[in-house]
């Protein structure tokens, strides 16, 4: 039952993901996702738990164990490239368990990500975003709250230049206020013109900054949801999520 | 009508192509051994002579692994060589015990005919008790009284420090101590030779061999020990000073069987050695040529390559040739022939290349062995 | 597969190391022997326990150094010297399993690496030993105080009818439940540990059968060469009964065996090359590591599974 | 009495300082790589071969040795690393422990086969002969050299893996390669790079190496068993651990040398299986 | 509530080098009842698990079960004591069979597994037993294939049979039905609710229609600490369960 999605000009996109099927191992994850993304849209990934979206966004880069089907991102076909040269297609990755490296410090986890376009937000900017981050710039990465972390492992990937953001569940066990800040944060680069694919539990969190919503089910995207019929849909879509 | 086993007598020489010792013998057993059978004109009783030669690596294992190889499976007559006194010690009872003989150049442990002699052993270049009695005795007379070894941790260096240490007690000298260590292997000598000037010991004893001596007269003069003490190198070969230089080793005194300047005879032979081998022989290797000699001879003259006849010729006759001058194969299997003390030149002295020693004296062979009723060995008893 | 052919092989076997010393040298097909069993041993480790030991080395020669010196100089019959020696053997693996057993993987490895190099320096170091020139001249003696073994081929069959009883205690070992539990653990240790297992005390009681194993090994070696020297406490050993078990197929019950005869033919023919021996190991070492993981009996049996199941892999 | 006790600290100090320098290498290739290069001893060996040959067949001196001989071996592991070690990556890290052995006898039998095993002496270079009396040893120049340098190299390594982006790449590759991969680094050529570097720091110990001790095939053997015993002591946990240990170990034998000789050689692998009674992890080491 | 508490935490807490995953955890495991265990991801759910079983050591808190302290207990021995636990990711014996997998949970009940001397065929008392495992969980007829050739949710199934193999009282079930089908999902949870008679189930599960199944009782866990506990419906309408983990309807 795949849901048919309306296809954005190609002058204009930024990825096309199609007949994805990824595998951990011996388990066949993800059975066939197809999906595009305009320049300058959100887009988010909802589903359960398990139902595949974060290995969507691994697959997209190319970490998991195996990958067949398509990705094509900036309009450069990835499937057979090595991870690094995908990103330095211009695509940004903030991976669930955040991944903040413990033994660098706060800065160096910042500075760490070569450049791999120009154009990257600079230092100051960045910590002029996130204030808390300057003041433990110095601290080593395990010694950074769970809050502090998710900021630090977003702001890492604006400083290069990526235009393409892939954010797994950044406001996972963050607290309100800081979850807020980061709704900010997302709308400011939303108007600044980046183009985000999001996966969230969250939903309050999205609704309002999304275009669309794609509806992620074992391993498929099985339908989608734009930003204009949100209201009439909630009720399927509550049924979906499980909630 | 057999007279040889299986129509022709065969040759192996054993010893260490590659090692420590592969200098002072090795590859340069192997062509003495070579010209000794074309001199011999390559057939004994009319039948061929053959000879094959391996490489024991030093390992006692392996020596005797190849020698039981050779005897059980490659009609092995005689082994030759056995330089390093383990790999010896090893083939010895194998040999013995399947009636083959071994001709040994190479090594220098006493007991080997002593405690640990067999019928079918002829000791033949030189032994440690030469050494000892050479070197030892004559260092003590000018004035080095006060001994500290640094030992081959192995039967040969060991024998070496025990015979050494009986000539200079009883000359007179005391031993303060020794420093032994594992060999082969041993390459950094600094922390041993920081115990023998620890001790306060006027000699410093080098009871080892080859490129062991060589490292370790190298790192007395590192460690500015040479000056203050000094070093009795109880083993020197004519390598191991070509590899020093003479700067390094000038005034050292050693004992050898063999120099190839002593007299017509030897330049001769020396100088075809050298066109075949690029080096001077050593006295392993002037010993290797004359026991494959004589063993030939002795096959002749007993017309067959049974053993104990052979071994009976070779007894019976004197070997007379470059090497030595009418000397006797004991009972105990020691020969017994002259040997040289010898004083390293220097640089200024040396008027040819491998024109390194200055011979201080002849020592006749009843002075240079010990007497067959001194050995331990049972064979000599009777 | 067809049990009947199975018993049949099994027999064809164990006739055809009956004859051998008929056939080929009899000190050759002893050394085989040896270092079969010893391989065979280790393999219970590496192959049925998951356990890369580096220092087997220890074991078979601090038990060849053992029976050698009780055959020399206590002179007790062959039979009783191989069993001190293995007991002590097994000792050994008792304290080095106690201790190396605390860390796993690659550790592990280094760990009784470094065990075995003690036991080498003290074979080196200790007085009785004799060092660099190893325990030479140890007589054969006479087997039940009866048979003389002088004789190479009673020798050889003295050494068979060991090796086939070390050979059927790590087969019965093998597939015994305490077997059963070893391939458990190899294959989910995490998991043998929820159902109730005390992995560690498993660990060590198949490092100890497996030292004990090695030592019988080292024994009979040394009743064999009347030898017991530095070779066979030296770290090359420990690596060469790794390529043994690698190339015949670890996890297998005649892998080692047959890693252990192509190894020693291997180095017999080529012993008179000298150092190419040591190349040509290092290069079948590197291919087996890289493409040929299974070993040759490894292989085989996945041929004629494949074969048997119709192209499953 | 004292007097002895110094020099055998000294002379021990050398050792150290070789144990830390090979110990640092593996622990960086150990760090990124997963993999226990067993071959670090060969490619010691291997550097030391090259300092010599440079010399006796080109005329190459020391000074150019310390840095040509190190980027040949370099070389060397980054080939190997392209061809062989890349295959074995996501299986158990014992292969790599396997195939690096394997290379180790191929290396030694090959440099046996050419050099036999004697081995050679490669001369102090002149400006750094004689030496000079400290009261209680004659301490050879080169010899103090070669504690300086290697522990000046140590420090250097160490500065620039803790605190330079070079090193934060690596300290982060260490913790997880995959995502370092996911942020644009070239994770593949990284680690072909951090093994060639780690071989060329076993060559550059070598060339050290080549003047205090001889130039022989198995020199590398010898030092790496007690390595590897320095690792297990030491845990494999940080950088400054594995100089530390190394440096402690090259002590302790030196004290052994002292008081009882025959233990010197053994006091390493005694003291390894005391700390693992006591802390199975080493001492710097992370329980993982 | 009904029953005696079986399994008790007190102030549980887990920290890896200076990261807190578990804080202050305090649960009451009722005897007989099936308890859930949800919560966000990294709530720290595994990593109390790993702590009941002592695969981790607490760092602080102690585990008592049956009233008994087993916070030092060997992970061996806590199996033993009938605390038995399966794995997140399948956790079965790949090179054996279905059948032996099942027998070297039986094996231990012999008591001879130390026994190397002993034949194989002294094992063979067990597979009828075992048959009946695997048949329980619908894996009859599957006894002689070799585990790695089972398909994702067979192996599942096979690892429950193995875990009742152990008659354990008490069992923690991590994601059971984890990367199965629906079909798949609907035979484990009528196979959990079939073992649960007579023993204590402990279960993580994101599956909320699986909790909502069976769960007698469910805890929240977020951020290494409690948020809520109470029988489905209480949580599932506590709001702030909703905000951290179901995600609320606006
Ligand atoms: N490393 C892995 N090995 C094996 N299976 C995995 C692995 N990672 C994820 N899976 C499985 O893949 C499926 C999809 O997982 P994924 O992480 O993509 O889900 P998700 O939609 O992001 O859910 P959530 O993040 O909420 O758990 C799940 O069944 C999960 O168990
Ligand atoms: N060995 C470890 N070292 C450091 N941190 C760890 C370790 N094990 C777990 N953690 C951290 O502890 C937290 C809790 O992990 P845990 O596996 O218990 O989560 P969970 O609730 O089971 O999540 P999930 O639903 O994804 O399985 C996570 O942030 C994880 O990264
Ligand atoms: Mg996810
Ligand atoms: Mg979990």
């Amino acid at each position: 039952m795949t849901a048919p999605f309306p296809a954005p000009a190609p002058a204009g996109e930024m990825l096309r993901v199609s007949g994805l099927h990824a595998f951990y191992g011996e388990s066949h994850v993800l059975h066939g996702v197809d999906l595009a993304v305009a320049a300058g849209e959100v887009v988010t990934l909802l589903g359960r738990n398990g139902s595949g979206r974060t290995t969507t966004l691994k697959a997209i880069l190319g970490l998991t164990g195996r990958r067949t089907g398509s990705v094509v991102v900036n309009g450069r076909e990835t499937v057979r490239m090595p991870t690094h040269r995908i990103v330095h297609l211009g695509v940004g990755y903030c991976p669930e368990e955040r991944g903040i490296f413990s033994r660098l410090t706060a800065e160096e986890n910042l500075t760490l990500l070569p450049e791999v376009r120009s154009g990257g937000m600079p230092l100051e900017r960045i910590y002029e975003m996130f204030p808390n981050l300057w003041e433990r710039r110095r601290s080593p990465g395990s010694r950074l709250s769970g809050g502090e972390q998710q900021m630090l492992a977003l702001a890492r990937i604006l400083r290069t230049g990526a235009r393409l953001l892939l954010l797994d569940e950044i406001t996972e066990g963050l607290a309100p206020v800081i979850v807020q800040a980061l709704g900010r944060a997302v709308r400011a680069l939303k108007d600044h013109g980046f183009t985000l694919v999001l996966v969230e539990q969250n939903f309050r969190f999205v609704a309002p900054l999304a275009d669309r919503h794609l509806l992620v089910e074992r391993g498929r995207v099985v339908g989608e949801v734009a930003r204009a019929e949100l209201e009439s849909r909630m009720e399927s879509l509550q049924r979906f999520l499980g909630v | 009508a057999e007279k040889l086993s299986d129509g022709k007598v065969k040759l192996g020489v054993l010893t260490d192509m590659t090692g420590y010792y592969a200098d002072l013998a090795g590859p340069g057993s192997v062509v003495a051994a070579r010209i000794a059978v074309e001199d011999f004109g390559g057939k004994v009783l009319g039948k061929p002579v053959e000879l094959v030669s391996a490489d024991h690596q030093l390992k006692a294992d392996v020596a005797s692994n190849i020698a039981r190889k050779w005897i059980d499976e490659g009609q092995v007559d005689a082994i030759v060589d056995l330089v390093s006194s383990s790999t010896a010690g090893a083939v010895m009872p194998v040999a013995a015990e399947k009636k083959r003989i071994t001709l040994l150049s190479g090594p220098g442990t006493t007991a080997f005919t002593g405690e640990k002699c067999t019928r079918y052993n002829v000791h033949y270049t030189y032994n440690n008790w030469a050494l000892a009695n050479g070197t030892g005795r004559e260092v003590v007379k000018q004035g080095g009284d006060s001994w500290f070894f640094l030992t081959a941790d192995y039967i040969f260096g060991k024998s070496l420090e025990e015979d050494t240490t009986k000539v200079v007690k009883a000359a007179g000298g005391k031993v303060l101590g020794a420093a032994r260590y594992p060999s082969p292997g041993t390459t950094d000598f600094s922390s041993y030779l920081l115990q023998a000037q620890g001790s306060g010991a006027k000699i410093v004893g080098l009871a080892n061999a080859g490129a062991d001596t060589v490292n370790s007269i190298r790192q007395a003069e590192e460690f500015g020990i040479t000056p203050k003490q000094s070093l009795a190198g109880l083993l020197v070969f004519i390598t191991d000073v070509h590899s020093l230089g003479l700067e390094a080793a000038k005034g050292m005194y050693l004992t050898t069987a063999f120099y190839w300047d002593l007299n017509d005879e030897t330049r001769k032979w020396s100088r075809r050695f050298f066109q075949k081998h690029g080096k001077m022989p050593t006295m392993v290797q002037a010993g290797v040529y004359s026991s494959v000699m004589h063993y030939l001879k002795a096959v002749q003259a007993a017309g067959t390559d049974d053993a104990d006849a052979v071994m009976a010729k070779m007894r019976e006759t004197p070997v007379s040739d470059f090497f030595a001058k009418n000397a006797r194969i004991g009972p105990d299997g020691l020969l017994r022939h002259d040997m040289y003390l010898a004083r390293v030149k220097a640089p200024k002295d040396s008027k040819q290349p491998w024109d390194y020693y200055q011979i201080v004296k002849t020592i006749p062979a009843a002075e240079a062995f010990p007497s067959v009723e001194a050995q331990a060995c049972p064979l000599a008893k009777r | 597969m067809p049990g009947r052919l199975v018993t049949w092989g099994w027999l064809a076997l164990l006739a055809a190391g009956l004859a051998a010393p008929f056939v080929v040298y009899p000190v050759f097909a002893m050394n085989v022997l040896c270092l079969a069993l010893f391989a065979s041993a280790f393999n219970l480790l590496l192959g049925y326990t998951g356990l890369l030991s580096f220092g087997h080395a220890a074991f078979l020669g601090a038990s060849a150094y053992a029976t050698g010196w009780a055959l020399r100089s206590w002179g007790l019959p062959p039979e009783v010297a191989v069993l001190l020696g293995t007991a002590l053997a097994a000792a050994l693996g008792l304290v080095f399993g106690a201790l190396a057993i605390r860390r796993s993987g690659i550790y592990f490895a280094m760990i009784t690496l470094g065990f075995a190099q003690l036991v080498y320096f003290l074979v080196v170091q200790l007085p009785w030993t004799g060092g660099e020139d190893g325990l030479q001249g140890i007589p054969r003696g006479r087997a039940l105080g009866l048979i003389p073994l002088d004789d190479p081929r009673t020798a050889y069959w003295f050494v068979y009818a060991a090796f086939l009883a070390g050979f059927w205690l790590l087969h019965r070992a093998i597939h015994s439940p305490f077997g059963h539990v070893l391939r458990a653990i190899r294959e989910n240790e995490p998991r043998a540990v929820s159902l109730g297992y005390d992995v560690a005390r498993y660990k060590l009681l198949a490092f100890v059968l497996s030292a004990g194993v090695s030592g019988l090994a080292g024994g009979l070696k040394a009743v064999v060469l009347q030898f017991a020297s530095l070779s066979d406490v030296h770290w090359h050993r420990s690596g060469e009964v790794v390529l043994m078990t690698l190339l015949g197929g670890m996890g297998t019950v005649l892998g080692p065996s047959v890693g252990a005869l192509l190894v020693v033919a291997l180095e017999n023919y080529l012993a008179d090359t000298g150092s190419w021996v040591t190349v040509i190991t290092g290069a079948v070492f590197v291919a087996c590591v890289v493409a040929f993981r299974r070993g040759i009996v490894g292989e085989v049996r996945a041929l004629v599974r494949r074969s048997f199941t119709g192209g499953k892999p | 009495m004292t007097q002895a006790l110094f020099g055998q600290l000294f002379l021990g100090l050398i050792n150290g300082a070789f144990y830390a320098l090979l110990s640092l290498g593996l622990a960086v290739i150990f760090g990124l790589l997963d993999v226990v290069n067993f071959a670090h001893g060969a490619q010691y060996m291997m550097g030391a071969f090259a300092a010599w040959m440079g010399l006796t067949y080109l005329g190459v001196p020391y000074g150019w040795a310390l840095l040509l001989a190190p980027l040949a071996v370099g070389l060397v592991g980054m080939a190997v690393e392209r061809t062989l070690l890349r295959r074995l990556q996501g299986l158990d890290p014992l292969y790599g422990l396997l195939l690096t052995f394997g290379l180790t006898l191929i290396a030694e039998g090959l440099f046996h086969h050419a050099y036999g095993n004697s081995g050679f002496a490669y001369p102090v270079p002149g400006w750094l002969r004689g030496g000079v009396n400290l009261g209680f040893m004659f301490l050879p120049l080169y010899r103090a050299w070669a504690v300086g340098l290697s522990l000046a190299v140590c420090l250097a390594c160490w500065f620039v893996i803790e605190r330079t982006k070079l090193g934060a790449y690596l300290r982060a590759g260490t913790e997880n390669p995959k995502l370092l991969q996911a942020f644009g680094v070239n994770v593949p050529l990284m680690f072909t790079l951090t093994y060639g570097f780690g071989a060329a720091l076993a060559a550059f110990a070598g060339v050290v190496a080549a003047p205090v001790y001889q130039v022989t095939p198995l020199m590398g053997s010898s030092v790496i068993m007690v390595v590897f015993a320095v690792v297990v002591i030491g845990g494999m946990g940080s950088i400054g651990g594995a100089i530390v240990t190394g440096l402690g170990v090259g002590l302790l034998e030196g004290l052994t040398r002292f008081w009882y000789p025959p233990a010197s050689s053994v006091v390493v692998f005694v003291v390894m299986a005391l700390v693992l009674l006591v802390r199975p992890a080493g001492l710097f080491g992370r329980e993982r | 509530m009904d029953g005696e508490t079986i399994l008790e935490t007190r102030e549980l807490v887990k920290a890896f080098q200076g990261f807190v995953a578990v804080n202050g955890v305090s649960l009451r495991v009722a005897r007989g009842s099936i308890h859930a265990l949800i919560g966000p991801n990294g709530a720290g759910k595994t990593t109390v698990f790993n702590l009941l079983t002592r695969f981790l050591p607490a760092t602080r808190g102690s585990i008592l079960f049956r009233g008994e302290d087993i916070t030092r207990a060997r992970p061996a021995e806590i199996a033993r004591r009938g605390l038995v636990r399966s794995f997140q990711v399948s956790a079965v014996f790949p090179d054996l069979t279905a059948l032996e997998n099942v027998r070297v949970a039986l094996q231990r009940g012999l008591g001879t597994s130390f026994h190397f001397w002993r034949p194989e065929r002294s094992l063979s008392v067990l597979d009828a037993r075992a048959r009946e495992l695997l048949a329980a969980v619908g894996l009859e007829g599957q006894e002689q294939v070799t585990t790695v050739e089972l398909p994702y949710g067979r192996k599942r199934a096979l690892e429950i049979a193995t875990t009742l193999a152990l008659e354990p009282e008490v069992m923690l079930l991590d994601e059971p039905t984890q990367g199965m089908g629906h079909e798949d999902v609907g035979r484990v949870v009528g196979l959990i609710r079939q073992v649960a008679a007579g023993r204590t189930v402990v279960l993580v599960e994101h599956n909320l229609s699986v909790v909502r199944d069976l769960a007698d009782r469910v805890t929240v866990l977020a951020r290494g600490s409690v948020l809520a506990e109470g029988t489905y419906d209480e949580v599932s309408r506590d709001p702030a369960v909703l905000e951290a983990y179901i995600g609320a309807s606006p």
